[in-house]
């Protein structure tokens, strides 16, 4: 049945903070107003919390990494669709050594950072990438926000992290960048997750976020002032915010985005990411292979073709890039 | 030669005791800053003193470019009203549910297992749960607080009625009064005292829930900016916000003690 | 209808396995002044928290105006005990007021206005036959322990019981300001026509004001199983007509081993005094 | 009639009347968790029992794939090991100097100040500190624990001290004792009960501080698996642990009124 | 030297702008039996405290055997008050036996293997003074009110003090126990030549167990500021002197208005008693 009220949760991230912007400078609403409908923004400061609270419900949208979308809400047997897919990190995520420069020295040591996460996927990738398994070190769990002050002790050897922590951490002495995400590009996607079931019966809520979106994508291209704001409101400042977009790869233009999407290469990401998944036990007890939960691309289905809970769909990007919203 | 059990400090003494560990922390500190600079100029983990003096005119001084506001007031504006309305709020659930569970026989055989259960779980732990059960807003992080502090104000509570004489209760029967003319008389206007008592032990625990539900959803307030800030380790805004925050909490707690003995002057005689 | 007013036909009082009294059989009527000694342990507290309601008899009959006692507390029996017997969040009047109060609002248990003033009005009448109108605005801490035994007695009375319990009021104060409570309490007793039970643990006290002394103690012992058997009432005398024999035997029930001279001639002071 | 409040329930009464309100919540949650399955029926929030049971048979039953150990018992001997030591140090510390603090006055004098204004800092706001100081290794677990509790620990034992009768110290002085055999014959004998009394008020805390700690920095142990399983709301995992925590909160505290009783007949027996 | 063991020289304490005592002069000599009477407030534990040494005077000189008084305790001087005197973590024995043990271990006030056995009989021994061997496994908390002061005399005597300090120490018990107390105290007095000073209450007792009585009081008022003036010394009876109208005024500075005619008879019993 169609509603009237959605609400959108974001945490603070590089990739998301246009959602912020778009908040405050009143985009959101002006778009909301448009299709007829009400969209409450709001803000997380703990990433895991708010896709919780996306999976239990309370939320119709909520910003996250593709291997979030599938362990967490698709897990959760929430049918979820990936609708805007707004950058890929291409360096954003990092493998950090005190000691060694490459990923091989990293053999035997603790590493530091979010279990399960995407941190996590980037170092399994790094060690397959030389050959080696996470057998070969040993993975400490440890909170984001404390990732930083952790890296000035003695006993934290190894780190693997996103940004903003990265710049942190590497502008301390003694920091090596042994593995980032610009070795696997594409890999770590940045995405609006949409309920799926919401998204059908309300085709306007979807139009109203793209809109804006793009909308907000434009005026950070162009203007220095909203870069600056939306790193103000991350906690640091417009070079310190540009920083971080170096290392990401933003799509501005719907276009690039759809393109991305229909791209074959995505199928096979996922099904890196599935495997990965699987191997940890992400994909639920029920699980008895990689595929046991489906994932729909433009260039077709990973896995189960009767359970499919995720699902990339670049329409509602398509119609901005062709100006219909 | 007296013992040193027997030697009391005179006044000024006293003071200059009091005050000398304060002045060796901070020189301790000073050492430990200049060191860490020596190796590293840019080190961010103890920033020396101009770094504070910069950081607190830049939030507490200075308005903000993006709003206008003063982020340091705003914060701080924020948190105390979320704190007061939940310490508030558990004081309110927990005086009465104390109160009646402590006076009702039957009423206190029927919660207090439950309420001791509760108080045993650790919120921390069920955060998630809290979350979807009181939602994300404003609400949430009040909510938290009390979740955290209302069993140990109930239990606290309940105690200091079963503490209170039988004498008293048997004598206002003898006077004539009923069940809830005895609780609103007798029981009430003397547990009243034992709440600010209660209130006072338990605040330090609401500074906590109100950090921790502020470090999870909000867009202001003082937890909230350590957290957004401890990304970038910046020390010189988080350690002025903490002394800022102990501050705070010792004028709440000097505040409860002034109003309980204003208030309640019998209560501190006679002790 | 029995002409007493209060009887106890074969009472006992058993917590558990542990026999405190038994076999009580008494009659008391109206206006009578009954002082209770009995060693520490033996039971005169539960025999007044049987009269006051506050523990019920195990088995046997208690009658108070020939009925049934009423096994809670109620405003015709009134108590003073020898602590926590005053509100210490109420000053003076508010202590007496507030029974009052109770009377005269039944939801809050709190007047307003013209009615507030009639009961502070009331209290202060009490307050003026106890002696302690000039400390009216006081609270209960800031009165010695005499002061805040007749504020207790004040809050007992406002409420005109029949019967008046007293567990070792005057215990806690000094030797000479126990003498002036002795003098207040006799008055009054004649003044209202109480009817007065008192536990003592000085035995002076308790010849010298009752006109009824009762001595509680056990008949029987088991030195194996000493909760076996219950203290009973050993002694009922009508004070004045002490035999020298009772006196030795009540004397060693009571276990002071040393020799009290004064209490005969305190019992001609009394006749005296109590007539 | 009686009034309410004389009214007391028999022992069977009270005890069905203490168990209701816990049948009542499981029939909530019961209700709760269907209505979600019949919504979603891979719903994660509320699971069935049967997915509880499936969860502690797969983590305390059944070896864990990778390592081939019990994740359950593992954690629970980890976390356990963390607290006690944390507690045993607090204790150690709070005894030591609450009882010099309380019963030297020069020394009060110096200390009180420092440790009242440390005891109102929140911890959790200057956890990057509390790594510098104590690394991140297992020891950092153990420090958060100690951080939260001895403040007040030690206060409330220097009130302790305090509060034992002068006489008392009078009499020892004029039996010949010095500022030491007093110390250590008369005030630590008669200290160590209300030790035990302080840490059952402050093993909550205790308790809050290591699933902090634990959610921090870990490898194992209850509140590092809380946290692991929270990013995929493995409630089923969750609700377990918590009420397994709990139950082991209980038990510790229920220990400690034990050993009380049984060491120390005289001070139960004098209250 | 003078030949006195405690002497006042127009001694003083005051607390701030508050003056307690003052132009207090006095000599006692060994052997003697000072108890004190005196308005509650007055001043007669801080009287006690100077002797003791936890409070120091004001002005003036205090001298004990004719040196200035050390401001500290010490076991020359022991003590028992009214409650708290004994330590509850301790059994009976314990209680008596630390004293032993602070002497013989400088460091943890701990005796082990012999000596502890030894410190232990000593301890028996006084517990057989003060009646209490047959309690002496018990915790306090297991004793009476009257048990416990038994206890803490006993305690007081183990250091052989010159001077034994009591305050109140029987206001908390029972007539029948008192009397007990008081002849277990002059036995004591008498079998170790003790000098005591002791405070009370009661006049009764004050007259019963002395040769000496000193009435605490203030000689000069100031009604608007009440702590202007100390109280002093104003009566200083050898016992058995008393004359009917120093009687009568200590009696008003008591502020017992109750007729006490027993006491002269206690004075003659005490005479038999006491010599
Ligand atoms: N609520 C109770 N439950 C069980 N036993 C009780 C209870 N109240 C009193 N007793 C027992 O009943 C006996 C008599 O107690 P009670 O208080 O009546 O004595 P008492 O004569 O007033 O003594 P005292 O002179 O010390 O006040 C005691 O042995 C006591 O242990
Ligand atoms: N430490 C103190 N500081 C200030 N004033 C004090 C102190 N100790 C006692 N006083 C004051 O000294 C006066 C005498 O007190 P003290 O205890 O000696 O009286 P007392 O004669 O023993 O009375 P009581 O019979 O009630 O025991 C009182 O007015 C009291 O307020
Ligand atoms: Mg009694
Ligand atoms: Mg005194």
């Amino acid at each position: 049945q169609a509603k009237e009220d959605f609400k959108v949760c974001w945490s603070i991230y590089v990739g998301w903070m246009p959602w912020e912007y778009g908040d405050k400078s009143g985009i959101v609403k002006k778009w909301a107003d448009k299709y007829d409908i009400n969209i409450d923004v709001v803000q997380f400061n703990d990433y895991v919390e708010s896709m919780n609270q996306y999976t239990a419900g309370e939320f119709d949208a909520c910003t996250m990494a593709n291997i979030d979308a599938l362990t967490i809400p698709a897990a959760g047997g929430i049918d979820s669709t990936a609708m805007i897919v707004g950058d890929f990190s291409n360096g954003n995520d990092a493998v950090i050594l005190k000691d060694g420069k490459s990923i091989k020295d990293a053999k035997g040591q603790s590493i530091n950072l979010v279990e399960l996460s995407v941190s996590h996927y980037l170092l399994a990738r790094g060690l397959e990438s030389v050959g080696m398994s996470e057998r070969d070190v040993k993975v400490v769990n440890t909170s984001d926000a404390d990732l930083v002050s952790a890296y000035t002790t003695k006993d934290v050897t190894a780190v693997a992290t996103w940004n903003p922590l990265v710049s942190e951490i590497l502008s301390m002495p003694k920091s090596n960048k042994v593995f980032d995400s610009s070795n696997i590009p594409g890999e770590i996607i940045d995405t609006l997750i949409v309920n799926t079931k919401v998204l059908e019966e309300n085709p306007k809520f979807g139009k109203a976020l793209t809109g804006a979106w793009y909308e907000i994508m434009d005026e950070m291209q162009k203007s220095k002032k909203v870069r600056a704001h939306m790193g103000k409101a991350s906690g640091t400042d417009l070079a310190g915010f540009e920083s971080q977009l170096d290392s990401t790869k933003m799509f501005y233009k719907a276009k690039d985005a759809v393109e991305f999407v229909n791209s074959p290469a995505l199928k096979n990401t996922m099904e890196y990411v599935a495997k990965f998944s699987f191997n940890h036990g992400l994909l639920g007890d029920g699980a008895a292979d990689a595929g046991f939960i489906g994932i729909e691309t433009p260039a077709g289905v990973f896995g189960d073709k009767g359970n499919i809970q995720l699902r990339f769909d670049p329409s509602f990007m398509e119609m901005a890039a062709q100006g219909k919203l | 030669m007296k013992r040193w059990i027997n030697k009391k400090p005179s006044r000024p003494l006293a003071i200059v005791l009091g005050i000398l560990p304060f002045i060796l922390l901070m020189a301790l500190y000073q050492w430990g800053s200049e060191v860490r600079k020596v190796e590293n100029p840019n080190d961010k983990l103890l920033p020396s003193v101009s770094q504070f003096y910069a950081a607190i005119d830049r939030l507490a001084f200075t308005p903000s470019k993006r709003t206008g506001e003063y982020l340091f007031w705003q914060d701080t504006f924020s948190s105390l009203k979320r704190l007061l309305m939940g310490v508030a709020c558990a004081a309110a659930i927990g005086l009465i549910l104390g109160l009646i569970t402590g006076a009702i026989p039957l009423i206190g055989a029927n919660l207090n297992p439950v309420i001791t259960a509760l108080s045993l779980i650790p919120p921390m732990a069920v955060l998630p749960l809290l979350f979807i059960v009181f939602g994300l807003g404003e609400l949430s992080k009040v909510m938290l607080i009390i979740v955290g502090i209302t069993p140990f104000l109930i239990r606290d509570l309940y105690q200091r009625t079963k503490d209170i004489p039988q004498e008293q209760l048997v004598k206002a029967q003898t006077l004539g009064a009923n069940s809830f003319q005895l609780i609103n008389r007798v029981l009430l206007p003397q547990i009243l005292p034992r709440l600010l008592d209660a209130l006072r032990l338990s605040l330090g625990t609401a500074w906590l829930f109100l950090i921790a539900a502020e470090a999870i959803a909000a867009t202001e307030g003082l937890g909230y900016r350590i957290f957004l800030v401890r990304r970038y380790l910046a020390m010189d805004v988080i350690l002025p916000y903490v002394i800022w925050i102990t501050f705070l909490a010792f004028v709440l707690d000097w505040l409860l003690v002034k109003t309980s003995k204003k208030v309640f002057p019998w209560y501190h005689a006679a002790k | 209808m029995s002409h007493y007013q209060i009887e106890f036909r074969h009472a006992q009082k058993c917590y558990g396995e542990n026999i405190v009294l038994e076999n009580i059989n008494c009659q008391v009527k109206a206006g009578e002044f009954v002082t209770m000694v009995g060693a520490s342990g033996c039971g005169k507290s539960t025999f007044l928290k049987m009269l006051l309601g506050t523990e019920s008899h195990s088995k046997g009959v208690v009658l108070l105006d020939g009925e049934d006692i009423v096994a809670e507390p109620s405003p015709d029996r009134g108590i003073v005990f020898q602590k926590y017997s005053v509100f210490p969040h109420l000053t003076v009047r508010q202590n007496v007021a507030i029974a009052k109060e109770f009377e005269g609002s039944p939801l809050l248990g709190r007047l307003f206005g013209n009615r507030r003033k009639q009961a502070l009005d009331e209290a202060d009448k009490w307050l003026e036959a106890v002696g302690l109108i000039a400390a009216k605005d006081k609270y209960p801490h800031e009165l010695s322990g005499g002061m805040q035994q007749r504020l207790a007695i004040a809050q007992a009375l406002i409420k005109h019981p029949k019967v008046l319990l007293l567990d070792e009021p005057f215990g806690a104060l000094d030797p000479g300001i126990r003498k002036d409570m002795h003098k207040l309490v006799l008055e009054l007793w004649k003044k209202y026509e109480l009817t007065i039970f008192m536990v003592t643990h000085d035995l002076n006290e308790g010849f010298y004001l009752g006109t009824r002394l009762w001595v509680f103690d056990k008949t029987r012992h088991d030195p194996h199983a000493p909760n076996r058997f219950g203290s009973t009432i050993t002694f009922d005398l009508p004070v004045g007509q002490t035999d020298a024999a009772s006196f030795k035997s009540i004397k060693s029930a009571l276990k002071l081993n040393e020799s009290e001279t004064d209490i005969n001639e305190s019992l001609m002071t009394k006749q005296a005094n109590a007539s």
